[in-house]
């Protein structure tokens, strides 16, 4: 693989450009691989690359029905946190902000995290007791956020008003190393890397079946035909029930609409990220100068990508109230994903009732900020069968046993 | 008694349309089976109308539907008794305000012995007039609802903006709006914004 | 240079001058100018920069298209960022700035970027800036945020001086668009009785018609007499089809005071539309060409150009260069030269040249040169000249020719947006090179039917005639799917213009080599070139959406309106496939971009939300009521008096109250009425606890459990009489249990015979607490009979307290001698004032939420919200004697069989001391030994509540603790974010009265 | 947005007026059931690309429950009819079949 950096830029300058090769090569399907991903998104990509580098398994092959990074990957507001209020929570999400943190140089391609901190406004005294617990409790994970007071809020966002008529803006929950990354920049970098390790990705490929024997998954069949496998691993939001079903089980899951929309590109004024999940709004700006704004999740079952228009304006009111100045701003562009949505909205990674076939899904709106815990999580319980520390609690039968892990709880949602 | 008042006591905003408080209304919720003979005579007794089909209201005696229009119908309204259908098992017994616990007390004494629910709900309640020319469409800001087909005998329940509401005609260009009490400064608030100078949309 | 003509000009009144500020200098135009027009008519031909490379921009388009010419408008509150030139109408004292430049637009040093722009191809920042790491976020991210970015940011604390609004509004057939074929479409729709609503975007109805021809003479103006006389159609002018959605949803965004902001009313109404039917006729957008130096200022659309003279009387310039590979450009030639203006050449890139229109221009003396193409255009912030090439090689120039604008034309592409917003699909035309909408593969709405169809050019029947045929079908048809009986109009018979086919040219020349393509722009605001795209597909960023993103290529303000064909014919040419193959990017919302406020409508400062208020509200704001928002509802949660803090108010106020009496307003309790033969058996299945067995005129507390076993609410139920219950639940309770009660009953239960109504805001409550409570409510009088025997502890009686019409149930929710007394919500206020002036004499104080939190803690009564989250049950609570073991089922019972909830390991309520008096940290989480498997610190409980109490002076908690009761007198460790550790005693929860005499006296 | 017809008070509204309740016609297990079987009644859901029978409330109206068949990749709507039902009527599963051909849907086809 060509590395890339200020000086092969130059040197292809003068060569108009030309020489530049493929980032990821394009191959057939094999007949057969040790490991098959289905699902080449962000989480799909990073399972592929953590078993290479982690775990040295690189006869893997990444299915992507669609274009690459072009599910929730390439449609959510880029927000990577790791503020969570339970244990298992904290350790997946802090782990994969460590990840991100170095992920740029991890794969030569620059996906531009950018740890511009993250508040999470308290607007009633419930939200001020739920942050300070979050405060406490990630403390104690090794997490480190802080709770703020409304004069260091105002301090950290110029625009925000305080004195909102309804909710009085009473401190906040600050992670300083939380930020945004660029979406696609990531599903790209993982692919040309994992492409670069031997790893066939092959796009436009959908997967119509999933073959087993004496319980045991033997392969799958997709539109380019069958392919033979030892392990499967699902990775597919938005879209695991109906592959769950292909495989002969069900799932404690709800796919539903979120939307998200941007503004026209105006010149830096806001340079966190904040969440007001009291008005369920949350707003950030990209480098390119637009307000990414995202909202909540529609109340039922959608796979259309598209969700319905009162959302998108319960999440402009609210924005408009908390930081007065968007007002005068115009909405460029919206659209929507399918998130799969769990029994107790935190994410699955586990073994599934088919042996030698396992799941990552359920992220529901925490899909994009986990994508490198989430794939180290999900390569380890693929190479050893067996979940490691980090998934250990992600388990399916959490919902038999009443072990759930809630998040909704401190006043936070999973944004 | 003690003097009772209601939660904006008469306030009113003239715009594209004029928007009033309205008062204390006598309001008694009813559920049961609406088919029953039995349950006929007594509403019939206690709200002077026979039982309307569905999504129907009626009214009887002056502030009744063929009330004048404006703040006369509004005031005329509450001297008024009727029934409006509120789900198939659930009607709203409009009476003057002094009225209800009687109107209850009626529906207790002729219903004694069957399963049924009468509670006086009035003071649960704020009820707004909107009035004049332009009603419609300062109704149309705020509820999903089709005003250029609403007529009068009809009750809708829907919500304005982010409150649930229940609307009905008292008059030509005369509309009842009924909400919970404690959201009544939010609803006023709502029907001025709607009303506000130069907004007239000019559909209806 | 660009200039006003001496006559022509349709849409302005040279009667009525308009003066307006550009860059501060005063500039005059005419009404009926947009900004656009007036800008050029005094030679302002470069209106901004490019966002990457800075480079000069100039306006190329005439209508809501315009990807360059953006400005900040107005000032203070009306300032607003990015007003597109094209469609901001002039009215006087309109005051703009150029924007994405410093420190001026004719000097940007931003331009440096421009001469580095061959190091800076598409992505070049996924390849750099990657060392040394940190670098990225204080050195690298902070100078590319600088130079992106468009207009400049609102003021923050301005707010916004305008209003907005919504409207409802509903019509079974809908069009978008006001020109011939959606008037002519109307028409027809209305026709056969249906009702009808047409929007046009502009301030004018006719669209290109009125530059290129009626169908006849004064056409327009009869159709919109006719549609003005007919009453099932509603007309809207300066109203755009924003999106279309599910169902028929269709907005629309009317801009009502843009063009006049002196005006009383809102400045923006948000439609929502619910649409039977939707015909799109939005017409088609003209495609710039390919050539170098196509985005220096001066190079235009043909069609722009030929709008600028006759629509506004202005010429964009004195020489207008014409390059196309279609007949509909000669339109612009013959415009231009009959504006008295010259035209030096017009280059047609097809080697066989145009047709009648050809000849016509021919006639006039206009040279015509085919099969040639522009190799490059000179000029820095203005166009000099073009230079000539044989479109078929690789751009040796032939000759150069003077001129101070281009008009080109690469064909049209309907305005499928609208179309393809809800899921409607394309097909590729070959012949007209250009993708139209797929009748076969509409949008479907809810009955699995088709919603949308396209009229006229949108449907990619550009030929005026065709066009009108077109929309006379789709107005038929559309009626007659919305159920009406629908005939056709008859339409006057036009002969179809013998124009010669369109020719693709997606590059000029075709063969042009890097240099060429390094300086042939797709996106202008963008900065996307030829090259950029190729790039892409070269790294194997095959789809669409790939190279999209890859290159920023369409994702500008105009959300690639004028280059996504062109992108996509240059990636599927590079990629050697059809373009059908590589398809187009998804049309997302809104059509173009529409202001954020006109979204939230209403929505706003005081009316933002629903403020819930009780009958008692006014009292408390005139008494320093310090607010807390708890769900909708506004309650105090102190009362300041003078200049003490929240804190010491809170104190005051629970010592005044243990010490005689105080006062709390309870009317936001939730309560709820269930009544029938069944409704014991339906609240032991609702409670954990047994109901049936409550006797009539008695209270009892009781927990409800969600499903999945945990506590959700808990409240003092009251047995009004045999058959009828009063259910209280938490504040944020009412509305959340009443939906649960209904859907457990019309849901699972049908066949019970239970009715509910929800009666909390029928009654105002008060709370009367405190050793002189029993004496106030004596003093009120009345026939109720509240004496110690009389309504003992957890009784309830009804009727005249005073004179008052009242309930009062003898509860204790502070652990004093206390009474709730309830009465009609319109009586509320006088209630309070009575209590307030007969508790005079007991130095009677209202307290507020707070003090309630901490009595109930002193007490060791649990809060739902505290010592719950949704992750306990009753049982971590030891409330074991609240759960009737009796019972077979109640809801959630099932739940807590599972393993995890009967382990033995779960945290359990305990109460905690701190060993210092200090007060534990909200939150503060107790540590024990070692980390788990992650690194984390194990932990081995946490506060749920934590309070300072005044009646003991120090700190109080109750904590959840693992094997809690089995420890009491422990001593553990809660680590506060502070450093310091507050050690604390596991001891009872119960910290005040543990015997509860003061209650029961 | 979503249009919804209330079989209960016969408004034809938009979604905001309602709110939805997730999948309809699941049997409730209560104390002494088998693990499993409550596992499936509390979480373990259909969520299928296409047809589903689900809740709705008409939460602002008539504050009726009642269940709508909808699909969920077009959502399109095929009916909507009382809630307490244990399981889709007739002619409900007749205006499926005849948009679906051959749909199933638990033990309902």
């Amino acid at each position: 693989m060509r590395r890339y950096s200020a000086f092969a830029v130059a040197r292809e300058a003068a060569r108009y450009h030309t020489g530049w090769e493929r980032a990821w090569r394009s191959p057939e399907p094999k007949k057969k691989y040790d490991v098959i991903i289905v699902g080449a998104g962000g989480h799909g990509l990073a399972t592929a690359f953590y078993l290479g580098k982690n775990h040295g398994i690189t006869n893997v092959a990444v299915l992507e029905k669609g274009w690459l990074g072009g599910g929730n990957t390439g449609r959510n507001t880029t927000i990577i946190r790791s503020n969570y209020l339970q244990d298992p929570s904290a350790a997946l999400y802090e782990k994969a902000r460590s990840l991100y943190e170095t992920m740029s140089q991890d794969l030569n391609y620059n996906v531009m995290f950018s740890p511009r901190g993250v508040i999470m406004l308290a607007q009633t005294e419930h939200e001020v007791r739920g942050y300070k617990r979050t405060a406490h409790a990630n403390a104690l994970q090794g997490v480190q956020t802080e709770f703020i007071g409304p004069e260091r809020v105002k301090q950290l966002v110029p625009i925000i008003n305080l004195e909102g008529p309804r909710y009085p803006v009473l401190g906040g929950l600050w992670q300083a190393r939380a930020g945004t990354a660029r979406h696609d920049a990531v599903a790209w970098g993982y692919a040309r890397a994992c492409s670069d390790m031997g790893m066939d990705i092959i796009q436009q490929c959908e997967v119509t079946g999933v073959r087993s024997e004496g319980g045991k998954v033997t392969g799958v069949d997709t539109t380019r035909g069958a392919i033979d496998c030892d392990k499967l691993g699902m990775v597919v939001a938005g879209n695991s029930g109906p592959l769950a079903e292909m495989a002969g089980f069900r799932l404690p899951i709800e796919s539903v609409a979120l939307q998200a929309l941007v503004s026209e590109p105006i010149k830096p004024c806001m340079d966190v990220v904040v969440m007001a999940n009291t008005v369920h709004g949350y707003m950030s700006q990209s480098d390119k100068g637009e307000m990414v704004i995202g909202g909540g999740t529609d109340g039922y079952n959608n796979y259309t990508q598209r969700g319905a228009f009162h959302h998108i304006e319960e999440t402009v009111r609210a924005l408009v109230e908390t930081f007065p100045m968007v007002s005068r701003l115009k909405m460029l562009r919206q659209w929507g994903g399918i998130v799969d949505v769990t029994g107790d909205r935190s994410p699955i990674i586990g073994k599934t009732p088919l042996g030698n076939c396992f799941i990552n899904a359920g992220w529901g709106t925490g899909g994009f900020k986990t994508i490198p815990g989430g794939g180290w999580a999900t390569a380890e319980l693929i190479a050893k069968g067996e979940p490691g520390p980090l998934a250990a609690e992600f388990g399916m039968e959490r919902f038999i046993e009443g072990r759930f892990i809630d998040e909704s709880v401190a006043a936070g949602v999973a944004h | 008694m003690s003097d009772t008042v209601s939660a904006l006591q008469g306030a009113a905003f003239e715009g594209i349309a004029r928007v009033e408080e309205a008062g204390l209304r006598g309001m008694v919720t009813f559920r049961g089976d609406l088919t029953a003979a039995k349950v006929k005579t007594a509403v019939k007794a206690a709200s002077g109308v026979a039982i309307p089909g569905q999504r129907g209201i009626a009214m009887s005696g002056e502030g009744g539907a063929a009330a004048a229009t404006g703040a006369a119908a509004a005031t005329g309204a509450a001297a008024a008794t009727g029934a409006a259908w509120m789900s198939p098992d659930e009607l709203l017994i409009l009476v003057p305000h002094a009225e209800a616990d009687a109107a209850v007390a009626t529906l207790n004494d002729k219903l004694s012995g069957t399963h049924f629910m009468a509670e006086n709900v009035s003071d649960a309640r704020a009820v707004f007039t909107v009035t004049g020319g332009k009603a419609r469409e300062v109704i149309g800001k705020l509820a999903p609802v089709d005003m250029g087909a609403f007529g009068q005998g009809e009750i809708r329940r829907t919500r304005f903006a982010q409150v649930p509401a229940a609307l009905w005609m008292h008059g030509e260009e005369a509309f009842t709006i009924v909400c919970f009490r404690s959201v009544a400064d939010y609803m006023f608030g709502l029907l001025r914004a709607a009303a506000q100078e130069g907004s007239e949309v000019g559909v209806y | 240079m660009s200039t006003r003509l001496a006559n022509g000009g349709r849409r302005i009144d040279r009667t009525r001058p308009v003066e307006f500020r550009f860059n501060g200098k005063r500039l005059k135009g005419f009404e009926g100018d947009t900004l656009a027009s007036a800008l050029l008519a005094n030679d302002q031909m470069m209106m901004g920069r490019s966002f990457k490379y800075h480079r000069p921009r100039g306006v190329v388009a005439s209508g809501s298209e315009e990807p360059n010419a953006l400005f900040n408008m107005g000032e203070g509150g009306k300032f607003e960022p990015n007003q597109r030139a094209t469609t901001t109408e002039l009215f006087d004292g309109l005051s703009v700035t150029s924007q994405n430049h410093w420190p001026s637009l004719e000097f940007d040093v931003g331009v440096l970027n421009n001469y580095a722009a061959r190091f800076l191809p598409a992505g070049f920042y996924y390849k750099t800036f990657m060392f040394p790491r940190p670098a990225w976020k204080h050195v690298f991210e902070p100078f590319i945020r600088q130079s992106a970015g468009l207009g400049r940011a609102p003021d923050k604390e301005t707010l916004d001086a305008d209003t907005y609004e919504h409207f409802y509004f509903f019509a079974d057939v809908v069009v978008v668009g006001g020109g011939v074929a959606g008037l002519q479409a109307a028409k027809t729709a209305a026709l056969s009785g249906a009702k009808v609503l047409i929007m046009e975007q502009d301030p004018h109805w006719g669209g290109r018609a009125m530059v290129d021809g009626e169908p006849e003479e004064g056409f327009v103006q009869r159709l919109v007499g006719e549609l003005e006389g007919m009453d099932n159609v509603t007309m809207r002018r300066r109203m755009m089809g924003a999106g279309v959605y599910d169902h028929g949803y269709l907005l629309g965004y009317e801009r009502l005071r843009d063009h006049a902001p002196m005006l009383a009313g809102p400045r923006h109404r948000l439609w929502r539309i619910r649409a039977g039917q939707i015909i799109t006729a939005t017409g088609a957008i003209e495609r710039p060409l390919s050539f170098a130096g196509n985005d220096i200022p001066g190079v235009m659309l043909a069609g722009a150009v030929r709008d600028y003279i006759a629509e506004y009387g202005v010429s964009p310039g004195d020489r207008v260069a014409v390059v196309t590979n279609n007949d509909d450009a000669y339109r612009t030639a013959i415009a231009v030269k009959k504006a008295g203006l010259e035209v030096p050449v017009i280059v047609d890139a097809r080697a066989g040249g145009g047709g009648e229109l050809a000849r016509e221009a021919r006639g006039m003396g206009i040279r015509v040169e085919n099969g040639k193409a522009i190799a490059k255009v000179t000029g820095g912030k203005r166009v000099k000249s073009v230079k000539l090439c044989a479109q078929a090689g690789e751009g040796a120039v032939l000759e150069e020719v003077a001129c101070d604008a281009v008009a080109m034309s690469g064909g049209w592409s309907p305005v499928v947006h609208l179309w393809s917003h809800c899921g409607g699909k394309l097909v590729w035309d070959e012949a007209e090179a250009m993708f139209r909408p797929d009748e076969s593969r509409p949008p479907l709405n809810q009955n699995g039917a088709g919603f949308v169809r396209c009229a006229g050019a949108a449907n990619g029947a550009l030929d005026l005639g065709a066009g009108l045929a077109d929309a006379d079908a789709a107005g038929k048809g559309a009626a007659e799917a919305a159920g009406f009986k629908a005939r056709g109009d008859t339409l006057p018979d036009l002969a179809q213009d013998d124009a010669l086919p369109i020719e693709p040219v997606w590059m000029m020349p075709q063969g042009a080599g890097p240099k060429l393509r390094m300086k042939a722009w797709l996106d202008y605001q963008n900065d996307v070139k030829v090259s950029d795209v190729q790039l892409a597909a070269r790294e194997g960023y095959e789809s669409v959406e790939h190279t999209k993103r890859y290159t920023t290529l369409g994702m500008a303000t105009d959300q690639g309106k004028l280059s996504n064909i062109n992108g996509l014919a240059i990636l599927s040419d590079t990629l050697g496939q059809a373009i059908p193959q590589t398809g187009t990017t998804t049309f997302r919302p809104p059509y173009t971009p529409i202001s954020m406020a006109s979204i939230a409508g209403e929505a706003r400062g005081e009316i933002f939300q629903p403020v819930r208020r009780t009958p008692m509200h006014a009292w408390h704001e005139a008494n320093g009521a310090h607010w807390e928002p708890v769900g909708h509802w506004r309650r105090p949660y102190c009362y300041l008096k003078g200049e003490e803090t929240p804190h010491e108010a809170v104190s005051r106020e629970i010592r005044a109250t243990r010490a005689s009496l105080g006062l709390l307003d309870a009317s936001t309790l939730g309560k709820l009425i269930v009544k029938g033969p069944d409704a014991g058996k339906f609240l032991d299945m609702l409670y954990t606890n047994m109901m049936s067995t409550l006797k009539p005129g008695r209270c009892r507390y009781g927990l409800m459990c969600s499903e999945n076993g945990f506590l959700s609410d808990d409240g003092v139920v009251v047995r009004l009489d045999e058959d009828s219950f009063l259910c209280h639940t938490t504040t944020g309770g009412a509305e959340r249990i009443h939906g649960h009660m209904e859907e457990w009953l019309q849901t699972e239960w049908w066949d019970w015979q239970v009715h509910v109504v929800n009666a909390t805001e029928q009654w105002a409550q008060v709370g009367v607490v405190g050793p002189n409570s029993r004496k106030v409510l004596e003093k009120l009088g009345g026939d109720v009979d509240i004496s110690k025997d009389g309504l003992s502890f957890m009784g309830y009686t009804s009727g005249k307290l005073g004179e008052f019409d009242a309930r009062i149930f003898r509860i204790a929710f502070a652990g004093e001698l206390s009474y709730e007394v309830a009465v009609p919500a319109s009586q509320g206020r006088a209630l309070w004032d009575a209590l307030w002036d007969a508790g005079e004499e007991f130095g009677v104080t209202p307290y507020g939420t707070e003090a309630m939190h901490v009595m109930r803690a002193e007490k060791g009564f649990i809060m739902i919200g505290d010592e719950t989250d949704g992750t306990v049950i009753p049982q971590d609570l030891g409330l074991h004697w609240a759960i009737s073991k009796k019972k077979e089922d109640y809801i959630g019972k099932r739940a807590q069989e599972r393993t995890f909830m009967q382990s033995s390991d779960r945290w359990q309520l305990v109460g905690l001391e701190t060993v210092d008096g200090s007060v534990i940290p909200d939150g503060a989480y107790a540590v024990a030994e070692g980390e788990n498997a992650n690194g984390q610190r194990n932990v081995q409980g946490r506060v749920t509540s934590t309070y300072y109490s005044p009646t003991l002076d120090r700190g109080i908690a109750m904590g959840l603790v693992h094997k809690g009761p089995e420890r009491m007198g422990e001593v553990i460790d809660f680590p506060g974010t502070d450093g310091t550790i507050y050690k604390a005693k596991i001891v009872d929860a119960v910290f005040y009265d543990p015997e509860g005499e003061k209650q029961n006296v | 947005m979503l249009i919804l017809e209330c079989p209960c008070c016969g408004v034809t509204g938009e979604e905001t007026e309602f709110h939805g309740g997730g999948e309809a016609h699941l049997k409730r297990f209560g104390p002494g059931s088998a693990d499993t079987d409550f596992e499936n009644y509390l979480f373990m859901r259909e969520n299928p690309k296409g047809v589903h029978l689900e809740r709705w409330r008409h939460v602002n109206g008539c504050g009726k429950w009642f269940h709508v068949a909808r699909c969920t990749v077009t959502l399109e709507i095929f009916g909507s009819y009382s809630a307490q039902t244990l399981e889709p009527p007739q002619e409900i599963k007749d205006a499926i079949s005849a948009k679906r051909p051959g749909w199933s849907w638990r033990d309902f086809s």
